[in-house]
């Protein structure tokens, strides 16, 4: 993972991931650590005790779906069916809306297959009155809290049921009650203001987190570095996750850095805390963040977690990676299917099994199918009902001004 | 009533929300334990608690970032930037995100932050601590603008911008928070207690964003101003003796239109200053207003008197600012077309 | 001569500067080996190399600031902000640096960075890939501003860019980038060979900055535009049947100000068009302009045609566009005022 | 140093110097590394290996002015007294420019007193033609590297021999022909340039580097994070200097982030190689400097160097900082004054004594007076000859645009 350059020759140095369409990449050069190398500290540790952690790689599940390792909190068997099952729905979602934009009917999608188990595992570590500052590729914490599907399709329709009214591009979810923020499409804004708000939380003294997620790629934003500092600073009661998919649109991880050290070595240099876990394995991910989440309730602060995992999807539906990535790369992916990964788990302890999941899939197919019907029947962005058109004038302000009346005027409503 | 120079007005202003409202918070750098570089904050620390003013790391972004964040956690967050040459690194989360908040999530989240910046020249501060960057702001739709122009409107309007569930960007012109400045810098300085509007109540009072002030009445020129130019116009029309109505804007974003369009109805002329550069500047924005919704009553051209299409130049700041000679020129053109 | 369209154009222009110039470099995000995500950049990477062409870490900011220090050790760098959109973090970097660069150091020394960004909406981008926020720049001393309206102008006003010594901001409407575009979504597309602008020399030549162009001459009334508005208007004008003069302004900043001020003193009618915002757009600034200078020969109140003051929305992207129709109804307010 | 926050209260941490004004900072919490404490790595080491020394202090002048340690790499006598000579000069040259702003004669100032050993030393370490970006307080830069006293005090003065030509706040110099970038007002902004010019220098396969500086309290800034993240991806050759000077005016570096690791720590988050060193013993920022130029020359790339020094001045003449810190503090600052030091050693090793201290100092301030009453026949801010006043409206562009000709016009000029 990490490279020093020793050539000599006086050369811009451009980082290139190491395959490229027609290769194969066997990801030989990865090394991945056994469940049971990594220690779990307490949650009073001092920070600088554990900067290993930022190193190394947070397992629990090994290569045969046994728990294992420090990390191993003994997950009840409800909470990890409730992950599988949170993972399945976000995956068929996924599909289905995907599909939905080959048939026409959506503008715009933004899978987070492979990468199930960080939304979910980390929604159910934590509570569901903890505030989630979100990235784009966080369906999994809504479907985990209980978004209604009809809510999501209706705002990927910007139809007249979308609570977003026809303002945001699809996937754009803003759900108050659920403390899911409003999501951006500016990359990282949020990483910053979470920050904000767990700092209001400790003056209050409350007790709620607050988690916030950014890409790899957009560690490299300025919100990034305005959030670690003012963590630093006032260590509030927040969780900065960084997904680390390997890619960010065409550009692989090694362009934002990720060539010299981790992503989680960010957190070091601040002095935080800081956790590399394998983004894969759901009860890595569910132990990391409620380690995380019990440091920031108990008033110790700020932790900063690299989930490490891969981009299986494209980046969005405008993009096409066989440009760019070899097109088996995510079969070699070594860290494997969270769902897999979580479900054989489950069927090697007894509690779930081969028969239950095809069912459970088949059901949550058919549900998706009810809701989206039903969605259609509020309108899609190109058919049937809208958002009411002279809506768009609102909401600038607390009340609208006078030039923007006249233009709703002007447009003639 | 009070005697209050306008930093005053501004610490008063902070003080007051401080006590009636204790979701605000105060903060920025240098604004804690020292109270402010200009002095703005002094002894709100000492009197609230570090939990509510204090100092925060050097970078304008992480400032307005977390106070939106504090924001949507309920707080009534008063960031302070130094100054406003040093707004720009904050500069996409107030146009991508504090003006957005609100559409873009359908009006399910919104955030009320109030950023107070010092701007303006006339205190030897170069070209990174002299800046009018207002014309920018008020281009964002969702931010409101506002600039005071004396003690007692600093007062209500911030008060006003505190209270308000909006965005706001407070410019204080900081060549008038000692006194007036009517545009001769040779002149010897004078303080707040000459002018009538230094006069300010200690406790809580509010005057409404989005209307401007007549502050003098004329029926042969309209003059539309604010900031610290309100008083360099009041100088350049004394000196012309011409009858004109100066109207100080107070607030840019959203702008009274009622009040600048009924008054050039009426005189049919028409000034613009400010101390912004020319280019794109604010003043662009009113005369096109008044163009649009006067033009059959104009008599002559509108002009606009403004900083020069430059940076501030540190020593020929007093060549580069708009003063009462240049204003009275362009109002004898006017009154001569 | 060759068939381009506007990407195609662009793509011609970078190479015929790095074919030229091994002191041109081109970088941003996902612009080398995959060649951009709108492909403007598609084989330079393959053909030049990546130490001349490649990616960069996602920071505007910091794609803007090592583009200066690159320049200030002799390149000539050529930088892609993926959406104009996200242009904000590197807003201190543009304004107060590469701006006042040459200003601040007496001459000492200067930057010549190119920053290519897509603008405009059309494309189902939503509020954050459809801005237009030349407007601001163009308030900036020290930055110019470009925004081509056809493959043509593109490749010579980028090669103009490129090669200047000061640094440029070079707007490309997106919506362009295919086809010609006359305001009605639901038309079929076309493509730049129906238009004369769409025949481009392979080679370099250049077109230079702040020569507006007259895409139409006419008596009747002046219509300032740019970018897609520039085919917009012309269908308005089309449908109106008006004997409208249309210029294309090119270059915003600086402006050419004898081709607008003869072409509006001779009509003495004038409208300004484009898909930014309202308030504080560039669109005042052009009126003021006109307003100051041609004021004499006036005979109807200037109109702005222009993006509502509201962000871009995305299920009500052709309601927010200065379609044909809105153009065309302020085309006959003007000429029946 | 570092301190972990252990209270489970649920309240904003608000980070605050251990001494306010009236109190007295005795320093016994900072630990001082002996000398022999920091090993010296080759240059060609795996920046992994070498975190050690972001945490600790490299020193080479013990408390008695005798050098030790692997740092020492006997610098020749020569270069001592040349550091020595232009440490005293920039002292007294900064003591009669404060002077200058007392009398009214110049608008503002800033001192860099106490932390001279750091541009001096680092500019003996590199070439003359290495390029500077440059933060406010690095006088000891041109004046090591030759600047003229004159053209500093013109340019203070904005009198008509300003190369500036009147635009610039005192002591904002640019020096082209000494590799000197055009100081600016907004921090940090420097730093990230300073990162790109590096890399075209790799490009360009030249063996020229690049050295640029940030105060503590600007760390914060966004371009802080640019220039770290642009360095660990294209590692051209730059070194990027952090001078902790313990205050950013008001603001102890604990509101900086200071509380919890060093800033040399910054580094190792984006994992590149870190000092952390001493930044009153010359001997040691001499060495740590010549140890990055050497690395970036040979093509190993970027260096973090955090100088540990403290801010014996106030911020600047509109400072007054008995208002937020001990009045005696800089009195008690452990690291001691640079220039005593490296005069004791000097004279320790028999290459200088207290007179020829003493009669350098004599010739210097003469020097400086005779220097400063040929600058103001230049004129001063407010008297005598000033720039052309029509030249403020040149330099927005190469070539000057319509619009600034009419204002020019207008202004009668
Ligand atoms: C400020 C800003 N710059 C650029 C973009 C365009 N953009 C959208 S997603 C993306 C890649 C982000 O990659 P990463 O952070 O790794 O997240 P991932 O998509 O892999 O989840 C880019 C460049 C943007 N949305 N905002
Ligand atoms: C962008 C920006 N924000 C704020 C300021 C105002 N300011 C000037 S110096 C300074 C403190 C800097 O402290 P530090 O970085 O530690 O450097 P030092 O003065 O100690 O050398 C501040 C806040 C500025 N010049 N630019
Ligand atoms: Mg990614
Ligand atoms: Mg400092």
């Amino acid at each position: 993972m990490t490279k020093h350059q020793s050539s000599r020759q006086n050369n811009l140095h451009i980082p290139e991931p190491k395959f490229r369409p027609g290769q194969t990449n066997d990801f030989a050069h990865l090394k991945i650590p056994n469940v049971d190398e990594a220690p779990k500290p307490a949650i009073d540790c001092n920070p600088h005790n554990i900067r290993d952690l930022a190193y190394g790689l947070i397992r629990v599940l090994d290569d045969e779906g046994q728990a294992g390792g420090a990390w191993n909190i003994n997950i009840t068997p409800d909470i990890l069916r409730q992950g599988l099952k949170d993972m399945l729905l976000t995956r068929l979602f996924d599909d289905r809306m995907q599909l939905l934009h080959r048939t026409g009917k959506i503008s715009f999608y933004m899978k987070c297959t492979g990468e199930e188990a960080i939304s979910v595992a980390h929604s159910l570590a934590l509570k569901n009155s903890d505030m989630v500052f979100p990235s784009y590729r966080n369906q999994g914490i809504l479907i985990s809290r209980g978004y209604p599907l009809l809510d999501m399709m209706c705002q990927c329709l910007s139809n007249s049921r979308d609570n977003c009214k026809g303002r945001q591009l699809p996937i754009m979810y803003s759900w108050k009650a659920g403390n899911f923020f409003t999501i951006s499409g500016n990359l990282a804004t949020q990483f910053s203001q979470a920050v904000g708000w767990a700092m209001a939380e400790a003056r209050k003294g409350g007790n709620r987190v607050c988690t916030t997620f950014v890409g790899d790629g957009s560690t490299a934003e300025i919100d990034f570095h305005s959030a670690l500092t003012f963590a630093a600073t006032f260590n509030p009661p927040v969780i900065l996750n960084i997904v680390n998919n390997q890619w960010a649109i065409s550009s692989n991880q090694v362009v934002a850095g990720g060539e010299r050290t981790t992503f989680a070595a960010r957190g070091i240099g601040v002095g935080l805390p800081s956790l590399r876990v394998d983004g894969n394995d759901f009860l890595a991910v569910y132990a990391a963040s409620k380690w995380a989440a019990d440091r920031a309730r108990a008033g110790y602060g700020a932790t900063l977690i690299e989930h490490f995992t891969y981009r299986v999807a494209p980046h969005s539906t405008s993009d096409d990676p066989s440009a760019y990535r070899p097109a088996d790369e995510d079969k070699n992916w070594p860290l494997g299917d969270p769902l897999e990964r979580l479900k054989t788990h489950l069927i090697n302890i007894d509690e779930w099994s081969e028969a239950q999941h095809e069912q459970l899939a088949e059901q949550y197919t058919a549900e998706i199918k009810a809701e989206y019907k039903q969605a259609e029947s509020y309108g899609t962005l190109t058919s049937g009902a809208r958002p009411d058109v002279s809506s768009m004038f609102e909401d600038i302000f607390e009340e609208i001004t006078p030039n923007r009346i006249r233009q709703r005027q002007e447009l003639g409503l | 009533m009070a005697q209050m120079n306008m930093l005053q007005a501004i610490l008063s202003a902070q003080k007051c929300m401080l006590e009636r409202d204790d979701n605000v918070m105060i903060f920025g750098q240098d604004v804690g334990y020292f109270g402010g570089v200009f002095r703005a904050t002094e002894g709100l620390q000492a009197e609230f608690g570090a939990q509510r003013v204090f100092d925060t790391p050097i970078s304008e972004n992480g400032i307005i970032a977390t106070a939106i964040g504090m924001s949507i956690n309920g707080m009534r967050p008063v960031a302070e930037i130094q100054f406003s040459d040093y707004i720009y690194p904050a500069f996409d989360q107030i146009a991508s995100e504090a003006s957005r908040i609100r559409y873009r999530s359908g009006g399910e989240y919104s955030t009320n932050i109030t950023i107070r910046t010092p701007c303006g020249g006339g205190i030897r501060g170069g070209q990174t601590h002299s800046q009018s960057p207002e014309g920018i702001f008020t281009h964002i739709s969702g931010i409101k603008v506002v600039m005071p122009s004396n003690p007692y409107d600093a007062k209500g309007l911030l008060i006003s911008s505190i209270e308000s569930n909006d965005p706001v960007l407070f410019f204080e012109p900081k060549r008038l928070y000692n006194g007036p400045f009517y545009g001769d810098p040779n002149a010897p300085s004078i303080g707040w207690d000459t002018h009538e509007k230094g006069e300010v109540p200690e406790g809580h009072y509010s005057i409404p964003l989005a209307e401007a002030e007549i502050t003098r009445t004329g029926e042969e020129l309209t003059i539309i101003t604010y900031g610290t130019m309100v008083h360099v116009v009041e100088t350049a029309v004394k000196q012309t003796g011409v009858d004109a109505e100066i109207i100080d804007l107070r607030c840019l974003s959203p702008i009274d239109y009622d009040t600048i369009i009924n008054s050039v109805n009426k005189t049919g002329r028409c000034l613009v200053a400010h101390e912004a550069t020319k280019v794109g500047g604010f003043g662009a924005e009113i005369l096109s207003i008044i163009q649009e919704n006067c033009f059959w009553k104009l008599r002559a051209p509108i002009e606009r008197v403004t900083g020069w299409d430059i940076p501030y130049p540190h020593a020929f700041e007093w060549e580069y600012f708009p003063v009462p000679k240049r204003v009275g020129k362009a109002i004898t053109r006017i009154m001569e077309a």
